[in-house]
């Protein structure tokens, strides 16, 4: 690690409240975006199974 | 249909229906208008509002007329009958579009230097609001036709052009207003008004193309 | 020809002219200053017209940074190696002002020489060096690579 | 000519939904561990075991995720300006299906880029936000990413919706072109590229490697998320269709 010690590292010199929010925004966008997109996938395979379903039920 | 037939059709549909052309000429006048009353009166502030001011309203006037470009043709069935001719479909955008400009963009642009008169611009940045006014609106009329193309088919289109348009319309503004302080301050202007001039020409000899392929893909063919 | 070939051809030679004579006006554009940036250099020749609002950028020169005894004004030197002339600025300067270094600054130039400036901004350059690569740097006799990097941005 | 005929061929598989539905299948469960690894790997490098910068200090830390998601959210526009192309000539309908999987992860690059730069920006410019060319400019591209998804929306029909699409995404190509150049052209407050495709690039490999790597992660990421969405796009619109029947 560059850092001599973990306080040292969240510190970041002076310029850890600068660094870290833009990573915590970050980290926070990216990965609601990518729940939302594996997410929608298995919606689409349920409603697609249920759909399927109900045609079998109504034959 | 030929380059002036169609224009010559377009001039005569707006003749008989005047508020077409008059409507955002008095929405460009009263949105300025707004701006002495709404901030301040002031002569030296109003200037250094002015080419911003008389550029945004402009804008908005365009971005409203140009919503209901292709709306009559598409609900009377006239743009589907184009459609499906074999002519390229080319031509009669473009007349439409520059019959369209002249009639709502070119009163702009003969209002605009009274505006900025009534803004307290100086007089020597007068002159160069007219020609960049002159230069930007069909650039204006051109990028909103290709979204009210898109737009033509559904109900609620106002909005969703203004959110699809406007992005596109902020090099106008910016250099359409800077070119204005510019002048106002006395500097060299001829740069800026070279590069309203490419983005016309470039606009309106690209935006033709494109407003067709969105025709077609908005009536679903 | 017949004549839905000769339209086309029409409208091939249009779109080519149009945009062609745009792609010269751009040309143009770009060989005049649009954006009311100055360099010292254009500024110190008489380019820039005094009492206009602008831009200009350059290098910090080393030891002409003085402030004054009260309050927040500080007086410093912008060159670009051909011109120098004096920037006045009250407030806050950020964090990476310091002497050598590129700024970009927004004000009016009141006469040839003196800049009133409203903001100072620090233009960071693309080079990016641990401290103690440039310290080994300046040692060996090499202040950074910044002389040729201010060449390089116009400065 | 063996090249030409395998890219076509597969230009032609991926195009059929069926076979893209299956590629992807067997791709997804390799790709999004890679691309998250990838990524931790990349920022966790860039932020604890990077050296400091001689000027900025850590503050220039940002540059590990600012300049992965800059360069991803112009990278998805060419992208969506591609498969809008592809689409307008051949309407070819995995196009469409492309330019509404992209459109979301490329706007969240777009603010994640805006976001984290305003955030470097005070502590090193001195300020979070100037209206210059390079600035307003992505902010332009955050506006179009988000009209693109207005405008698919807002379209009931989803073919229609996906055609009308690309044609805005190939018209609002022109606004890379200007963020790309933007720094060249009207002297911006923002640095150059320190990332060069020709000749050497500004930084040190001890900087470099991280962010490359972190460029990578962030680019498999996208995939991810794109081959995830695209897949929900496909089955949906597909559902009638046999193979989608088979599947469930």
């Amino acid at each position: 690690m560059y850092f001599e010690s973990f306080a040292a590292f969240l510190q970041m010199g002076t310029h850890g409240p600068f660094v870290w929010s833009a990573y915590g925004i970050s980290a926070l966008l990216i990965a609601t975006n990518m729940w939302l997109a594996y997410r929608r996938q298995r919606l689409v395979l349920n409603e697609i199974r249920r759909l399927a379903r109900r045609d079998q039920g109504s034959l | 249909m030929s380059f002036t037939a169609t224009m010559q059709r377009e001039l005569l549909l707006a003749w008989r229906r005047p508020a077409e052309i008059i409507n955002p000429l008095f929405f460009f006048v009263m949105v300025v208008a707004l701006f002495p009353l709404g901030v301040s009166p002031r002569p030296e502030l109003l200037a250094t509002l002015a080419p911003g001011v008389v550029w945004v309203a402009a804008l908005l006037a365009v971005l409203l007329s140009v919503d209901g470009l292709f709306r009559a043709d598409h609900d009377s069935g006239a743009l589907e009958q184009l459609l499906t001719a074999p002519q390229s479909l080319y031509v009669p955008v473009l007349a439409k579009l520059a019959a369209h400009w002249m009639l709502t963009g070119l009163p702009l642009v003969v209002m605009a230097p009274l505006l900025g008169y009534m803004l307290h611009l100086p007089e020597q940045a007068i002159g160069v609001l007219f020609i960049a006014v002159l230069l930007g609106t069909p650039t204006l009329v051109a990028i909103g036709a290709i979204g009210a193309a898109l737009t033509v088919s559904l109900r609620s289109g106002g909005i969703l052009l203004s959110l699809l348009v406007l992005p596109l319309y902020v090099p106008v503004l910016v250099f359409g207003a800077g070119v204005v302080s510019y002048a106002a301050k006395g500097l060299p202007v001829s740069g800026v008004l070279a590069l309203l001039g490419a983005m016309m020409l470039a606009s309106f000899t690209l935006a033709p193309a494109a407003v067709a392929a969105g025709l077609r893909i908005s009536s679903g063919n | 020809m017949n004549p839905l070939r000769k339209q086309r051809l029409l409208i091939i030679v249009g779109v080519l002219a149009g945009l062609g004579i745009a792609v010269g006006l751009v040309l143009y554009s770009l060989s005049q200053n649009i954006n009311l940036f100055y360099t010292p250099q254009q500024i110190v020749s008489g380019e820039a017209p005094e009492g206009a609002q602008m831009r200009v950028g350059g290098l910090v020169v080393d030891g002409s940074v003085r402030r004054d005894k009260d309050g927040l004004g500080v007086l410093f030197d912008l060159t670009d190696g051909v011109g120098t002339f004096t920037v006045r600025y009250e407030g806050i300067l950020p964090d990476l002002f310091r002497e050598g270094q590129g700024i970009v600054a927004n004000g009016t130039l009141v006469r040839q020489d003196y800049f009133e400036a409203e903001e100072v901004l620090a233009k960071h350059d693309e080079l990016y060096m641990p401290p103690e690569v440039q310290q080994a740097l300046e040692k060996a006799g090499h202040p950074g690579a910044k002389p040729e990097q201010a060449e390089k941005d116009g400065y | 000519m063996m090249v030409w005929k395998t890219l076509t061929r597969w230009y032609h598989q991926l195009g059929s939904p069926r076979y893209f539905y299956r590629f992807s299948e067997v791709l997804l469960p390799w790709l999004w561990p890679i691309a998250l690894l990838t990524t931790a790997v990349g920022l966790v490098w860039g932020l604890a075991f990077a050296p400091e910068d001689y000027q900025q200090g850590n503050s220039y830390r940002i540059i590990f995720i600012h300049v992965p998601a800059a360069g991803g959210a112009l990278l998805g526009y060419v992208a969506m300006g591609v498969a809008g192309l592809v689409n307008l000539v051949w309407r070819m309908k995995m196009a469409e299906v492309m330019i509404k999987a992209i459109a979301p992860f490329g706007a969240v690059l777009a603010a994640i880029a805006l976001i984290t730069g305003a955030i470097w920006g005070k502590p090193t410019w001195g300020t979070y936000w100037v209206w210059d060319a390079r600035l307003t400019s992505m902010l332009i591209m955050l506006f179009l990413y988000l009209g693109v998804m207005a405008l698919i929306n807002a379209i009931p029909d989803p073919r229609q919706a996906g055609r009308a699409a690309g044609l805005l995404s190939v018209v609002g190509v022109i606004n890379v072109v200007i963020v790309k150049y933007s720094v060249e052209w009207w002297q911006s407050l923002h640095q150059g590229s320190t990332i060069k495709l020709t000749g050497g690039s500004t930084m040190p490999a001890e900087m470099l490697t991280p962010l490359l790597i972190s460029m990578l992660g962030i680019y498999l990421l996208f995939a991810v998320s794109v081959l995830w969405r695209a897949r929900a796009e496909l089955l949906w619109r597909e559902r009638k269709s046999a193979w989608v029947k088979e599947l469930v």
